[in-house]
């Protein structure tokens, strides 16, 4: 149930680092997501503003409560690319952003580990505050990415593992 | 034929496959293949997914050869 | 030109650290923000989100270019009240927010040091934004917190020292 | 003589000094004495900053003695 690399297509990094030149960071990680890493990355002296935002692990879900793991798997090229766009797409609509990070994890995660990390610093609160939501609900929309949970039982329903619910349609990034 | 990978709940549908080779020359045809090599709970996720080719999306009528991928995306529940 | 802790009033931490108990976290801080230690602590196995703000010193400000230090400092315990209010306000507001963090430095900042962390964790991230978008704001507007800067200057114009500009009065944290 | 406390610009207006004591029984003679004291820069600073006493924000006619605390709050340029 790992993610599956096509021919030509990436796998996902281990450990992902930050490029070494530009402005964008955009991986998927089969390692814990370097949250403090990409948070200092965003950080450039014309930036007065950084938004983190961290998705993680939650010990329930819709329905379902005794969440104990999530195992995600992507199409990792395409899912790359998605990412990029997005980040292209944040660019567009907020030209004054600087860095931009877009991290996601893949693999079996535990609850609390970061599920998906954005970063974007501008000069202004107002851009980095929008983009960085811009990109987190774009990525959720856009990026073919799949999430199984698993959940305990109790005294009144059996554990089970199962695919995520609130399954929606992917949609494309918009120009 | 055509490679076809299988995301997320389309596995379950093949029996746990995470690729497969399907026949056909068009998108329609890989699916109909799936759908009569799977079942009707093939088909029936086949309706709710989505199709890209060579990782981009695709639609029906999408001709296919041997050199490309055939990916089969249902809806997803990422992030 | 270091804060003015008058008697009673608790002057800023030297090193923040994490509350004993409780969800929230605020605190003044004369060392550098442990911004990565905040994120950390807001993290909780209920919280699905979790949004960091920084706030940081650029190297630019209205009509200002090379700017190199800024200074902050605070009106001590009234401060810390205040950011306790804009905290509580908050949670009135967003009742299923989780831990909360908001701690600001004072004292002498360089280039890209951070001024002031805001994090929120919640269950889901529409919450988590808007409330931590408000507790920026509301900190910016209420609490007693001035910022002197340091420029150098070039062939066209000569460095210098003043307080902040685009400086505005004191509002009380709406309840 | 009630403590008087100065903030950001205000200590400029009054020598560089972060805390003086004015003399006055209401939060208006405090400010009177100062403007006495440091001038009309100390007297147009008063007309845009806020005053608080112990704390929390006072106006003109609230009475103040030995033992309070008189903040002197220009307009804010934090964060």
């Amino acid at each position: 149930m790992t993610g599956t690399a096509p021919a030509g297509q990436p796998a996902p990094t281990r450990e992902p680092a930050p490029p070494a030149q530009g402005n964008t960071w955009v991986a998927l990680s089969a390692a814990p997501l370097p949250v403090d890493e990409i948070a200092r990355w965003a950080k450039e002296p014309p930036s007065g503003a950084v938004v983190l935002f961290c998705g993680c692990v939650r010990d329930h879900s819709p329905g379902r409560t005794g969440v104990v793991a999530l195992e995600y798997e992507a199409y990792d090229g395409p899912a790359l690319r998605r990412m990029e766009e997005v980040a292209d797409a944040a660019r567009r609509r907020w030209p004054a952003v600087g860095r931009l990070a877009i991290v996601h994890r893949v693999g079996l995660l535990q609850v609390s580990d970061d599920a998906v990390a954005v970063a974007v610093a501008s000069p202004h609160r107002d851009d980095a505050f929008e983009a960085a939501r811009y990109c987190i609900d774009t990525v959720k929309a856009t990026v073919p990415l799949w999430k199984r949970e698993r959940w305990t039982g109790d005294a009144d329903s059996p554990g089970g593992e199962d695919w995520g619910t609130c399954a929606h349609d992917l949609e494309a990034v918009e120009p | 034929m055509p490679r076809v990978l299988l995301f997320g709940p389309a596995r379950d549908v093949a029996g746990g496959a995470s690729r497969t080779d399907l026949a056909g020359a068009t998108v329609k045809d890989v699916l109909a293949d799936g759908s009569a090599r799977y079942g009707p709970v093939f088909a029936d996720l086949c309706h709710h997914a989505q199709v890209w080719v060579n990782g981009e999306p695709a639609d029906e009528a999408t001709a296919v050869g041997d050199a490309d991928e055939v990916a089969l995306l249902p809806p997803v529940s990422g992030g």
